[in-house]
């Protein structure tokens, strides 16, 4: 309607709402959502597990407790029933075909994420490689089983 | 316009209500009302409190359904028209509410250029011109700028009718003009609306339950009373009219009924 | 609604003849303001209007109040009943000059 | 006699359905008619400025204090119950992941229920007791267009940006919480917030505004719109007072509800 006045009071307050509106959805889009706006897609490599128990697409990818990427999707090899875990890790992060990768836990009820350990090799991964080492999720249950299931062996 | 406007320009009843029956609930409120209201003319509905004049006058404006019966306006019955077409015919159609019914968020000025942004495409130094002419008519130069909450009741009557005439009706509709207005300003707003009569030719319908204002201008009177009407003429015919109601309205007179004392009895002792 | 141009007597006659309402002021207005522009005095016949509402009249206004900027004449000339009851609802007709027919000017 | 009762009870039954089928009826009739004039040119722009100003703009201050507070209590109730797993590290995420998902959306509805649509109500009830809204109807103009499609433009556009304020606000104030007041280390809790928090939470914590602000308009305006029909029959003031309590009390309850249907819908 043409016909109201508006002071321009209320273009500013309406201004400063929005642009601080803005920023602020930015920011959780940007930093907690982690839109790649500006930020070069990661390459992928694929790790193999006997077991992925716990770990979750999406869980978080670190090498010396630095996040450098995160677990795309998991599936199961159906011929030996193994879990297919395909890592995306940023770009600029270089990896030796003889990393390892273990499945560890935050905490004791915290998320699994993936760790990675370097190797000393000179070969790097490339998309679409596997990293041949790993080790799967550590079950606290399958452990506390083994120690009594030893204990009694022993006796 | 392309519209109704431009067809029945020259047809006698401009106004025409047949058989109008309404109810609210269960309660009819109008009994088989029969209207007719001549181009050029004043006409004056006249009636006491809970007489359903003003229930009337919404049913002419088109903002309550009727039960049965029918309201042509310049030719159209208004009663069968779609929401599209209804709109189209409000455009020949100023309102003037009592209590002015101006928009509080909005300046004098805006309140009265509001249709003319609507509905109309002219230019905004046109706008201006005409809303100042209006104010000028209604005696209100200078107040564009105002809010309606730093007027006078008056001054919001005037106001309202300023609004009601800016698109130059054919039909101009006022709800109780004098109502809580002291007699000098009422006799202003008599003045002004005999004189859009005389320069637009605005076939004009007044509620209203002051006698002596609508003495003075009505052209013609209906009386209205318990949802009926009483008489239709002009001033000295509904001055001197025989009927019982009538003349106890004339001389404001309170309804005094014959009592019953059982069913008056029943009616204070009566449980529930 | 219809307009007609003459010149006589070094004015510029706009005749406006028939219903000038909301639907045809505006370009009634157009007319007047570009005629103005062209540094003429403008006359405006008002014999044949049957109808003329406020947004017409208010174009009126707004040419007389551009030519006294620009020091032209302007007038009103032959009004109709029609048109006069008008003008004296908005009380314009003691602000318009007006005449009743050309000869009147030149006086 | 003794069928007296019961059949009471059934006439009460069919009276409530009559009525619940009749307000179902005519508020879906409304929300249409207001909706679809949304897509209808031109906007009035003016009008929906305004309604920002009203609904956005005044309302950052309330967003923020009580999004200070709540991000500082999650935070508190999380450094806590925490402690006692020993994993710090989620105190960002449990946080972020609270008014994300959860208390931003829903405080941030209620706020703009209790300080607009409150308003809406009266304002739209006030305006038809005193004729205004028959007199936009003589002038052909329609009330649904002029009054209520710029409140529901405003919120719609409003609400996901208090929701966001409402978020961030928050996250600070249990970051000043955690950090400053109980010593968790400071990139614990952004780096747990960081890797904890993804794309689903924020689009939860986007659907949720969305889809509050349209409720929230729509029985808010609907009642102050429709007062002189309300249920009790009280008109004047009192109809108008009566009505905003109405509209405010049944609005929060609506978010509520269907804060949980929207999280089992998209969970």
């Amino acid at each position: 309607m043409s016909v109201k006045r508006i002071t321009p009071n209320i273009e500013l307050m309406v201004g400063l709402f929005v642009i601080l509106g803005i920023v602020t959805a930015s920011y959780l889009s940007v930093v907690l959502g982690e839109t790649n706006l500006f930020k070069q897609p990661g390459y992928e490599v694929i790790a193999r597990f006997s077991s992925s128990t716990g770990l979750k697409e999406g869980a978080a990818l670190e090498i010396a407790g630095v996040k450098v990427g995160s677990v795309k999707t998991i599936s199961l090899d159906r011929e030996d029933y193994e879990s297919i875990v395909v890592l995306n890790i940023e770009h600029d992060i270089q990896l030796t075909d003889d990393s390892i990768a273990s499945i560890r836990t935050a905490g004791i009820i915290g998320d699994r994420f993936i760790k990675l350990t370097p190797g000393g090799s000179d070969i790097m991964l490339e998309h679409g490689d596997e990293i041949s080492e790993t080790e799967s999720s550590i079950v606290i249950e399958e452990l506390i089983s083994k120690y009594i299931f030893e204990s009694k062996s022993k006796d | 316009m392309p519209d109704v406007s431009t067809q029945d320009k020259d047809i006698e009843h401009v106004i025409r209500v047949e058989n109008l029956v309404t109810h609210f609930g269960d309660r009819e409120i109008l009994h088989n009302v029969n209207i007719n209201v001549r181009k050029g003319e004043v006409m004056v509905i006249m009636g006491g409190s809970g007489s359903g004049k003003t229930t009337l006058l919404r049913h002419m404006l088109g903002l309550h359904q009727a039960s049965s019966g029918s309201i042509y306006m310049l030719g159209q019955d208004i009663t069968q028209l779609s929401k599209k077409q209804m709109y189209e015919m409000r455009r020949n159609m100023g309102v003037a509410f009592q209590g002015g019914a101006l928009f509080s968020s909005m300046t004098v000025a805006e309140n009265i250029q509001l249709p003319l942004y609507e509905h109309t495409s002219l230019d905004d130094m046109t706008i201006k011109i005409m809303t100042r002419m209006k104010l000028e008519v209604v005696n209100l130069a200078g107040f564009e700028d105002l809010m309606p909450s730093e007027l006078s009741g008056g001054m919001i009557k005037r106001v309202a009718l300023a609004r009601s005439i800016i698109m130059d009706p054919r039909l101009l509709f006022f709800d109780e003009p004098s109502a809580g207005l002291d007699p000098v300003v009422s006799a202003e707003l008599d003045e002004l609306i005999l004189r859009l009569r005389d320069a637009m030719g605005m076939t004009i319908v007044i509620v209203t339950h002051e006698l002596d204002s609508a003495f003075r201008i009505a052209d013609r009177i209906t009386v209205l009373d318990q949802g009926q009407i009483l008489i239709t003429g002009s001033v000295e015919d509904v001055k001197n009219c025989d009927n019982e109601r009538v003349q106890n309205l004339l001389n404001r007179k309170p309804k005094d009924e014959d009592i019953d004392p059982e069913a008056y009895l029943q009616r204070l002792t009566r449980e529930g | 609604m219809e307009i007609k141009k003459r010149n006589e007597a070094g004015h510029s006659i706009i005749s406006l003849i028939g219903e000038v309402d909301l639907h045809y002021s505006p370009r009634a207005r157009e007319e007047i303001l570009n005629t103005l522009k062209d540094k003429q005095n403008v006359l405006i016949d008002l014999s044949d209007v049957s109808y003329i509402d406020s947004s017409g009249i208010a174009s009126l206004v707004e040419g007389y109040q551009l030519s006294k900027k620009a020091g032209q004449s302007f007038g009103l000339l032959n009004i109709s009943n029609a048109a006069m009851q008008v003008l004296k609802l908005a009380r314009l007709d003691s602000v318009f000059p007006i005449y009743s027919n050309i000869d009147e000017i030149q006086n | 006699m003794l069928l007296a009762t019961p059949i009471r009870l059934i006439e009460k039954i069919g009276f409530e359905s009559i009525y619940i089928t009749r307000l179902t009826g005519s508020m879906i009739i409304f929300l249409v008619h207001c909706l679809g004039n949304i897509f209808i040119l031109p906007i009035r722009f003016t009008a929906v400025l305004r309604q920002i100003y009203f609904i956005g703009a005044r309302s950052l201050l309330v967003i923020i204090v009580t999004g200070m507070f709540t991000g500082m209590v999650l935070a508190l109730l999380a450094y806590y119950n925490l402690k006692q797993y020993g994993n710090m590290e989620l105190i960002g995420a449990a946080t972020a992941l609270g008014l994300i998902q959860e208390l931003g959306p829903v405080l941030a509805a209620l706020m703009v229920i209790g300080r607009a649509g409150s308003a809406m109500t009266a304002e739209l009830g006030i305006m038809r007791n005193s004729e205004q809204i028959d007199a936009l109807e003589c002038m052909g103009i329609d009330p649904y267009r002029f009054l209520i499609t710029p409140k529901f433009i405003a919120t719609i556009f409003s609400l996901p940006l208090l929701t966001c304020v409402f978020d961030v606000v928050g996250i600070c104030g249990g970051y000043l919480v955690a950090v400053i007041n109980n010593d968790v280390p400071s990139g614990a809790f952004i780096q747990g917030m960081i890797t904890n928090v993804d794309w689903a939470d924020l689009r939860l914590g986007l659907v949720k505004p969305l889809t509050f602000s349209v409720i929230i308009v729509w029985i808010c305006s609907y009642k102050g719109f429709y007062v002189h029909q309300n249920r009790s029959g009280v008109f004047g003031a009192e109809g108008v007072s009566l009505v905003t309590t109405n509209a405010v009390v049944m609005s929060s309850v609506s978010v509520l509800a269907l804060d949980y249907v929207v999280g089992l819908i998209m969970l």
